[in-house]
């Protein structure tokens, strides 16, 4: 095709050669050509990419949500009130959309990232002056994550509200909680990496509950008769050390960016999943009556 | 952090505004240059030129001058047949003092005159400096002489001015130097001969004198106004007097030292 | 009155989501009871009348014939949650701009900070250290709010109020969350934000955080009050009183529960797990409010004393 | 489904969300123009500093270049230029033929001609190499035969060449020619092309040779740039391009961006805020610092503080935020910076404010309460010393047993013989080794015993008080030194009444018993003169307010006759360092007569016999003060002591203080004393072991900001933005209860600090020396520890404060004595009169002389009441008993000062043995008219030395190095300025220097330098020579 195009700006120079019938059958080619790029939507390389017409149809509206791997955590259809804003008060699709900016945001902040001593607080000052953007970075990772525990607050204050939680959809709520407890704890080991007095001290205090755990922490009760010190408790194992250095640095760096993260999404892979399994989104379901309530059968 | 929550919200107004007005103007405001102030020379005008005389008396039993004793230098010694006198405290006959040191201290301010023609003397004769009490312009030559058959070193102590000292070789070639700032007195002795001592008064302005046997002194050529005078004595704290000079008047001033 | 404290404490860059929790938290309260009051009045009408109840559409939301029961999520759905995100974006765009995340000091074991404090959401764990021994606080309390949430589903034997607000029919669970929730979770990270001081004294707002600041605090422990010293004896006083606690709060719900009405046609569908455990976590639940009750008010701190632990 | 036709449009599906995603996808657009603006620009506010900077430095430039361009007219008119110039011009007026001829030759004949062959040549030689290739390569035999072949061919190919002719007229010839014809033209004419070459640059070497002259002149003639250069400047502002200036030394992982903004700091031209208008693109104010502190090793922020990384905002990079613990020093505290590294010194160059500092820090016996390492450390080390000592001898005894030991075994018959030798040189190693600690042993004794005599107390001893003081005169005192002294360094202590009369009465009665010997009455006026001119106004003081006259080093007399008792005085100032007891440190007491008589011994103690009378330890035989003995006669003694006592008011009355002698204050007067650390100043009965009460300040200045007790003021500090070590420091010197305000505590909980009433500019020097002393971010190699001569220099430094050096002499140009500052020496015949200068002392000396000279000053044993150098100063050089430790210092500190090597020899070579003639010569010389020498140096003859005002030539032998002997005599204004040894005494004569005046005849034809002739003469002078040139003197 190119050298068609080549051959088409040619003619203009010689003028000699128009007439001449192989131009003229190429002239028209270079016609068509052009034509077919009016319509994108006729375009192979679109069809291949989208196998769903996007006209106004029922069906194709259908298809286009179901024929599409991202869109098809929803149904082809909806409840029509679950539409409106009130109802679900987008919580949860906002608190995910959070923690897809974090995820990206993060990835971006290791680049830059070392976890040891020193270096770690080091790298901060030089996100914050010289990394391009690198303080923008910082700050919006920051506050996703904050903004995230709000969201997923209001988002189980929301779901408790609606009775969401009913059957089907117990086991989902449970996911939830695991979820909500996991964002915590996202947050809680990203606190420690800048390495500054303010994450410092608040995962020394953070932690130093743990050492009064039943059993498990050398001052918790049973802890010493279970033979618990401060070098082999669960805080210990927690911080990899008595005290919070540069092992608790680099256990905290490994939670925060590998291990949590990939847990959460699994669980959210289950969550969507059974979102989707019980039925879609829980309401607005029209009102029960007190009087309806079947009779429950006794076991 | 709210300061920066403030500023950024501002500096984005900023820059609307910016776009607004389009860019601001990049102009570096002319920075002046500092040349110095061309000094114009201040003529006396001889028509209208004053005068100022007048005698420094000493009141009080005259002090008897100290001797000076040369037996370091036999060659000093030998240049003198009679007992050389100390100049310290000069009494005249009239009952003046001399060697006194009288000079404009004050009334001529911003003014400059022209530079001194030609330079002063100091010579060294008779292991004495002569004279004992000179003045001079600043920046005026003062021409060293050794007349002595023996090494000189002048050894000026100023505090303005820069300290120096040279020897100077029996009819060794005269030394001249100048002092380019005023200052009253500049204290000018022989470290070889201990007793040879002088001063030299450096002014920047051609208005001084010197009393001599006579006790008298002239300082001519004023433009009129109000000064203060003021007499220099080696020995006896200064004295000032405030005169106020008529267009060519000729103005009597009196100073009076006291002895103890 | 230290205005200046209480401004810079709320624009402290990792306080700014509580001061925002501060709004928000009432605002959906409020947002969710509205509705659930308008759904309340519907059901009110439809119990009303059973001709209506047959043919209406039980929704506030209006229908007419006619009208699809549901839409398709392309683009009805969709554009929403991209509005959503766009909305979303723009706030933390902002935020992220005009607010520097901190960076303090570099870290520095031999220098306490004064407060040292958790992240903010953590300061309602931090703040019942105060009324409880870390194992409780720390770790007991945290665990029993966990599987407590957890439980609720199978707790709950409403099955009223499935999937829309209601106030009416569910007035029991929603009491007991929002007590929950803002009575205790909220209120606690905000007082440990804005009323904790240096050395975790309590501040009331205005008053200016001194770091040399000296109160007197005698915590006395229940047995001393009434004057009982041998270990032995504390112990068993002190699980004595526990246990009439226990058997008090208990009594109290029940009777809650059991009062004539609503409740009463719910509790009777719990099966006795069901019961014994909303029990228990009610009672521990209770029991944060009594002890800072004690605490703060008669400033006790323990009640039951035991050689292992303390409560 | 097909939906039935509504009656009315459905809301959730007709209304349109279109606007709503319009606006908020704007909105969000918005925030991201505004997130790329806050990057690119209000994130980098040092684009604007650097564009106004290349603006104003460019009109800068501008306004200098006409100013230099004349400077440099000037110099094109000088006649060296002109002259340069003209030569150039001929020079290359010579060349110009044969460079025209060379050049005609390379480019019309060799250069086409060589081009021409080129391409066809080059092409069969790289054939040929191919082939060679092929043929090294190649496997058998016959392969090689026929690749041989091959290159023969090539090599013998004729071809056809069109050759540009040699002749240079262009025209073309035609050649057939083969490889080697091609390849001997080929190299003929390359080589003739270098041959050329060289030859053009031959021809026009003395051109460039006379044009590079002509450049160096300009230099050297040029004040500031020349015209070339600023053109240069200019073009560098001209493409001037803005991003962040950095230092990066990777050593120490720093980053600098400071020139970011501070864009003239390192200009070549000299920038300040008056040149540019603004303060920011100042040059730096001392390029001396930055030469010994290249910023390309030590950044900024090392020596400044502030955060070098940040450039967003001054407040960031100055690092005055919150969390930012190294912020910028202010510009009165600069010199902290100093200090970091800097922390052995007491004197630091370029450093006033900080060496005010530390000297306040010493003089004024902060110390005393506040450990600081460094300062005042002899106790310290005569500790460490004896524990030493101890340890050494337990090892020592532990050698002798193993030693005995091995013995036995040697001698023992069973043990087999190559054991025993074995043995036996073990036992030689272990008895040298036990020798080698006897060495130690001894050397650690003598450092023992010096620093016994080193430990000093900054205030007087208060044993002394019951044979010194004027009883009722101790409350007084004691309440408010200041009130009787302004300038006392005795701080004044909030004591209440009865604390007062408690430590008063301690001290009272703590003090020992003791008599004096009664003297005669002196004569006052007499002590006056030898007051004034003895040299005791060097450190001392007479006169109040602004009559004072004198040193502020040590007291201020003006009312000590109120005070003290006459006889004390006398033995005060005839031996300041004689104690009435010796103190034992062992039995810790201080031992009476009765102790010596015990012992069957007289009562006799000094620094010859030092030891203990019960248990054989060395004992304190001295007074711990710096005052030396100025080795007066018993008369000029009591006439000073006789003088002081009448310095007083005679109105001062003084109420009696009965309680003095109350036994039961005593004890409480103890604990008191020893609450508020009166030991640390004083030498106390029963406090001699006290420790330091205060907080040690070594690291003060990086102690956490929470560490510091700003009390009930944390909140206002803030407030008022002095929340910082600078604000406590200041505040606390100012007013030390400053931080007690408004705290209710008991008398003894109270802030001790006592208030010793600093003036601003003492404050703020010790503020910055405070502010400096902090734990270094910098690695050890940053410090400035040097080992060398440097090394030295510092610890020399420490002595010339320690015993006031300075009040006398001159040590550094420009620093004035305090005696050049009396106004008796303002008179030129006592300018005279003046102690040495001692500039270059180091040069001048023979170290040896000056270790003679430092330990007696009189330079002799028995006549001891002179001035063994000079003795025509009426200031005496005092014997200040320095320890062997002491003056070896000092001795090295002068050597290094003027980097002399140590040991010194006398160098023979300069002093080449004179001949007879030459010594005759000499002797003339100095004895004729012209030569003053003998004016003013003292020969030895009384008579004559009665006027003498320069030292004796004999001295020079032992004293002087030849070397500075003749440096000095050709002009000693260079040396010592304002000396009275006048310059010009000789003239240059070609390269050698004659006397500046008639010289005997006998000089007619000696040819050699006369200056160096008078050096030998000098230094090889004797008693008999020195007598005749006496007698010359006294003769004629």
């Amino acid at each position: 095709m190119p050298e068609d195009n080549g051959n088409a700006q040619e003619k203009k120079g010689l003028s000699g050669l128009l007439d001449r019938p192989e131009i003229q059958a190429l002239k028209e080619k270079v016609k068509g050509d052009v034509q077919a790029f009016k319509k994108p939507t006729k375009t192979d390389l679109f069809k291949s990419m989208f196998r769903v017409k996007h006209d106004e149809t029922p069906r194709s509206r259908a298809l286009g949500v179901l024929s599409n791997v991202f869109l098809h955590l929803h149904p082809a259809k909806v409840n029509r009130d679950a539409v409106a804003y009130n109802y679900t008060w987008g919580m949860g699709g906002i608190t995910f959309y959070l923690f897809v900016v974090l995820t990206f945001t993060g990835a971006l902040l290791m680049f830059y990232y070392h976890p040891s001593k020193i270096v770690a607080f080091r790298d901060i000052l030089y996100l914050e002056h010289d990394v391009p953007f690198g303080k923008l970075l910082r700050n919006m990772h920051r506050w996703a994550a904050h903004l995230m525990i709000i969201t997923v607050w209001l988002h189980m204050f929301r779901v408790y509200l609606t009775g969401s939680y009913k059957k089907p959809r117990e086991f989902n709520w449970l996911v939830g909680v695991i979820l909500l407890v996991l964002t915590l704890l996202l947050s809680f080991t990203g606190y420690l990496l800048p390495d500054d007095q303010l994450g410092f001290w608040a995962v020394t205090v953070g932690t130093s509950m743990a050492r009064a755990t039943p059993l498990l922490g050398h001052e918790g009760p049973f802890g010493p008769e279970l033979g618990m010190t401060q070098f082999n408790d669960v805080r210990f194992a927690l911080l990899g050390g008595s005290i919070v250095d540069s092992n608790a640095l680099l256990r905290s760096y490994i939670w925060h960016c590998i291990a949590i993260p990939i847990i959460v999404s699994t669980f959210l892979v289950v969550h969507f999943w059974r979102v989707r399994k019980d039925g879609g989104i829980s309401g607005p379901s029209p009102v029960v009556l007190e009087g309806e309530i079947k009779p429950e059968r006794k076991i | 952090m709210n300061r920066k929550t403030l500023s950024s919200i501002a500096t984005l107004a900023l820059l609307l505004g910016a776009f607004g007005c389009g860019g601001g103007s990049g102009s570096s405001e002319a920075v002046k240059t500092d040349a110095p102030a061309a000094t114009a020379v201040t003529k006396v005008d001889p028509a209208t030129a004053a005068t100022i005389t007048g005698k420094v008396a000493f009141a009080g039993k005259a002090p008897a001058r100290n001797r000076l004793i040369m037996d370091a230098e036999p060659d000093c010694k030998a240049l003198h047949s009679a007992p050389v006198l100390g100049e310290e405290v000069v009494v005249n006959a009239n009952g003046t003092l001399a060697n006194v040191f009288v000079y404009v201290k004050a009334g001529l301010e911003g003014k400059t005159f022209e530079p001194a023609q030609g330079g002063i003397a100091l010579d060294q004769k008779g292991c004495v400096y002569r004279p004992h009490v000179s003045g001079a312009r600043a920046g005026q030559l003062i021409s060293i002489t050794n007349s002595d058959p023996t090494t000189h070193n002048i050894h000026p102590m100023p505090k303005v001015n820069r300290e120096w000292n040279r020897s100077q070789p029996p009819r060794g070639a005269n030394i001249e130097q100048s002092f380019p700032r005023p200052e009253i007195m500049i204290p000018v002795k022989c470290n070889v001969h201990p007793w040879m001592k002088s001063y030299i008064g450096v002014v920047d302005h051609p208005f001084f004198a010197v009393t001599g046997e006579q006790g008298t002194f002239e300082i001519k050529g004023l433009p009129p106004g109000e000064y203060t005078i003021a007499a220099w004595h080696e020995k006896y704290p200064a004295m000032e007097q405030k005169v106020t000079v008529a267009a060519s008047a000729s103005q009597a001033v009196e100073f009076t030292f006291k002895g103890d | 009155m230290d205005w200046a404290q209480i401004w810079e404490i709320a624009v402290t860059p990792d306080n700014v989501p509580i001061t925002a929790l501060l709004f928000l938290a009432p605002f959906y309260t409020w947002y969710g009871l509205r509705q659930a009051f308008a759904n309340d009045r519907l059901i009110a009408q439809l119990e009303a009348s059973p001709e209506m109840a047959k043919t209406h559409h039980r929704k506030v939301q209006a229908w007419k014939p006619g009208w699809a029961r549901e839409v398709h999520t392309w683009p009805y759905l969709l554009r929403i949650e991209f509005l959503a995100l766009l909305i979303v974006t723009a706030i933390l765009m902002v935020w992220s701009i005009t607010l520097d995340a901190p960076l303090e000091e570099p870290a520095n074991p031999n220098l306490t900070m004064n407060p040292a404090k958790a992240p903010w959401y953590f300061l309602g764990l931090q703040e019942m250290l105060v009324y409880f021994d870390p194992w409780m606080a720390g770790v007991v309390l945290p665990t029993l709010i966990i599987v407590g949430l957890m439980a609720i589903p199978y707790i709950d034997a409403n099955p009223l109020g499935a999937g829309y607000y209601t106030y009416r029919q569910r007035k029991w669970a929603i009491w007991t969350f929002l007590v929950g929730f803002l009575g205790l979770w909220v209120s606690m990270v905000i007082i440990g934000t804005f009323i904790r001081g240096p050395g975790w004294m309590w501040f009331w707002p205005g008053v200016t955080w001194d770091h040399d600041r000296l109160v007197f605090e005698a915590n006395r422990d229940l047995p001393d009050l009434v004057g009982i010293t041998s270990m032995a004896g504390k112990s068993i006083f002190g699980g004595f009183v526990s246990l009439l606690y226990v058997a008090g709060a208990g009594w109290a719900f029940h009777k809650l529960i059991t009062r004539p009405g609503f409740n009463r046609k719910i509790y009777e569908r719990m099966n006795i797990l069901q019961y014994v455990t909303m029990q228990l976590l009610l009672i521990l639940m209770l029991s944060l409010p009594m002890k800072m009750l004690a605490k703060l008010v008669f400033r006790i701190k323990y009640v039951w004393i035991t050689p292992w632990f303390n409560i | 489904m097909p939906e039935t036709p509504t009656p009315e449009p459905d809301p959730v599906v007709s209304s349109s969300l279109s606007r709503a995603l319009l606006i908020s996808a704007l909105v969000v657009f918005l925030t991201l123009v505004w997130g790329i603006a806050d990057e690119t620009f209000f994130m980098r506010p040092w684009k604007r500093y650097q564009s106004r900077f290349v603006d104003k430095y460019t009109a800068h430039l501008k306004r200098l270049q006409p100013a230099q361009a004349q400077g440099e007219e000037g110099i094109h008119k000088t006649a060296t230029y002109q002259k340069l110039a003209q030569q150039i011009e001929e020079a290359k007026k010579q060349a110009a033929p044969q460079r025209a001829a060379i050049n005609k030759e390379l480019n019309e004949s060799i250069r086409p001609r060589l081009e021409s062959l080129q391409v066809k040549y080059q092409e069969v030689r790289s054939h040929i190499a191919a082939l060679t290739y092929e043929l090294e390569t190649a496997g058998g035999e016959g392969s090689k035969k026929s690749i041989r072949a091959d290159i023969e061919e090539v090599r013998k190919e004729r071809h056809d060449l069109d050759l540009v002719k040699a002749d240079g007229s262009g025209g073309v010839e035609r050649q057939e020619w083969d490889f080697a014809e091609m390849e001997r033209e080929y190299d003929r004419l390359k080589q003739r092309r270098a041959e050329l070459q060289t030859e053009v640059i031959r021809a026009s070497a003395p051109v460039s040779a006379l044009e590079r002259q002509r450049d160096a002149y300009v230099k050297e003639q040029m004040t500031g740039l020349t015209r070339e250069q600023i053109q240069g400047l200019l073009n560098k502002m001209d493409q001037f391009p803005s991003d962040i200036k950095q230092i990066h030394v990777r050593q120490i992982d720093l980053v600098d961006r400071c020139e970011s903004c501070h864009l003239g700091t390192r200009e070549p031209v000299e920038l300040t805020k008056a040149s540019l208008g603004e303060a920011v693109f100042a040059g730096h104010p001392t390029r001396d610092l930055l030469k010994i502190h290249n910023p390309e090793r030590f950044g900024c922020s090392p020596c400044h503080n502030g955060n070098g990384v940040a450039t967003t905002s001054v407040i960031k990079a100055h690092g005055y935020y919150k969390h930012w613990l190294w912020p910028l020093f202010k510009q009165e505290n600069i010199e902290a910076g100093c200090q970091q590294c800097h922390v052995r010194e007491i004197v630091t160059d370029h450093a006033e404010t900080l060496n005010q500092g530390r000297e306040l820090f010493r003089g004024r016996g902060c110390n005393g309460c506040h450990r600081f390492e460094g300062f005042d450390r002899e106790p310290e080390l005569l500790q460490a010393a004896r524990q030493q000592m101890r340890q050494i001898e337990m090892e020592r005894a532990d050698a002798e047993r193993e030693m005995a030991r091995t013995f036995q075994k040697i001698d023992d018959p069973k043990t087999p013989l190559e054991e025993a030798d074995r043995l036996k040189a073990r036992a030689d190693q272990i008895r040298v080794n036990a020798n080698r600690m006897n060495e130690r042993l001894e050397q650690l004794d003598v450092q023992a015993s010096n620093l016994m005599r080193e430990v000093k107390k900054i205030g007087p001893s208060l044993k002394e008080v019951r044979v010194k003081l004027r009883k009722e005169w101790i409350p007084v005192w004691i309440k408010d030194p200041h009130e009787f002294r302004q300038t006392t360094k005795m701080p004044t202590f909030r004591l209440s009444e009865e604390e007062i009369q408690a430590i008063a009465a301690f001290l009272w009665q703590s003090g020992v018993e003791g008599k004096l010997a009664d003297h005669p009455m002196g004569n006052a006026g007499r002590g006056k003169e030898l007051f004034e001119t003895r040299g005791c106004l060097a450190c001392h003081s007479v006169g109040e307010g602004d009559k004072l006259m004198g040193g502020t080093f040590a007291a201020n007399l003006s009312r000590v006759g109120e005070k003290t008792n006459y006889q004390y005085l006398v033995r005060w100032v005839h031996n300041p360092r004689e104690r009435t007891r010796p103190y034992c440190a062992l039995e810790k007491k201080d031992l009476g007569p009765a102790d010596y008589a015990k012992a069957g011994k007289p009562f006799r103690f000094d620094l010859a016999n030092a030891v203990c009378p019960n248990d054989g330890y060395t004992l304190q035989v001295q007074q711990m003060t710096v005052m030396p003995s100025l080795r007066l006669t018993g008369e000029e003694t009591r006439d000073i002591a006789a003088y002081l006592t009448t310095l007083k008011r005679p109105e001062a009355s003084y109420a009696a203080a009965p309680y003095l002698d109350d036994p039961q204050l005593k004890q409480k007067g103890m604990s008191l004393a020893r609450n508020y650390g009166c030991a640390g100043c004083h030498e106390i009965a029963g406090l001699e072991d006290e420790g330091r009460i205060g907080t040690e300040l070594t690291k003060e200045g990086s102690k956490p900001i929470e560490r510091l007790d700003f009390a009930l003021f944390g909140h206002p500090a803030k407030n008022e933005g002095w929340y910082n070590h600078k604000g406590f420091f200041e505040r606390k010197l100012k007013q030390p209860d400053f931080f007690d305000q408004g705290k209710v505590r008991t008398q003894l909980e109270r802030l001790k600090m006592p208030n010793f009433h600093l003036a601003g500019p003492e404050i703020n020097a010790l503020t910055t020396f405070l502010l400096g002393s902090v734990e270094s971010q910098l690695p050890e190699t940053f410090h400035y520890r040097p080992e060398d001569q440097r090394r030295d220099i510092q610890e020399g430094w420490w002595i010339v404060r320690k015993y006031n050096c300075m009040g006398c002499h001159v040590l550094r140009a420009n620093q004035p004595s305090v005696f050049m500052t009396l106004p008796r020496y303002q008179d030129p015949d006592w300018k005279e009169q003046l102690p040495p200068q001692l500039v270059g002392e180091g040069a001048r000396v023979d170290p040896n002389w000056l270790v003679r000279f430092l330990a007696n000053p009189a330079l002799s044993e028995s006549d001891t009441n002179r001035n063994g150098l000079r003795p025509y100063l009426k200031a005496r050089m005092p014997t200040f008993t320095f320890s062997e430790g002491e003056v070896d210092k000092l001795v090295r500190f002068f050597m290094a000062l003027s980097s002399q090597a140590t040991p010194y020899i006398q160098p023979k070579l300069k002093l080449e043995q004179l001949s007879e003639t030459e010594r005759t010569m000499a002797r003339q010389l100095f004895t004729s008219k012209g030569a003053p020498c003998l004016k003013c140096h003292a020969t030895g003859n009384a008579a004559h030395d009665a006027r003498a005002t320069a030292p004796n030539f004999l001295a020079a032998k032992d004293r002087l190095k030849p070397g500075w002997t003749y440096r000095w005599m050709l002009d000693p204004a260079r040396i010592a300025p304002g000396t009275s040894m006048p310059s010009e005494l000789f003239r240059r004569e070609g390269t050698r220097w004659v006397f500046n005046g008639p010289v005997p005849d006998s000089f007619k034809g000696y040819s050699k330098d006369h200056a160096d002739l008078l050096v030998r003469y000098m230094f090889q002078f004797t008693p008999e020579e020195i007598r005749r040139l006496g007698g010359g003197v006294a003769g004629n």
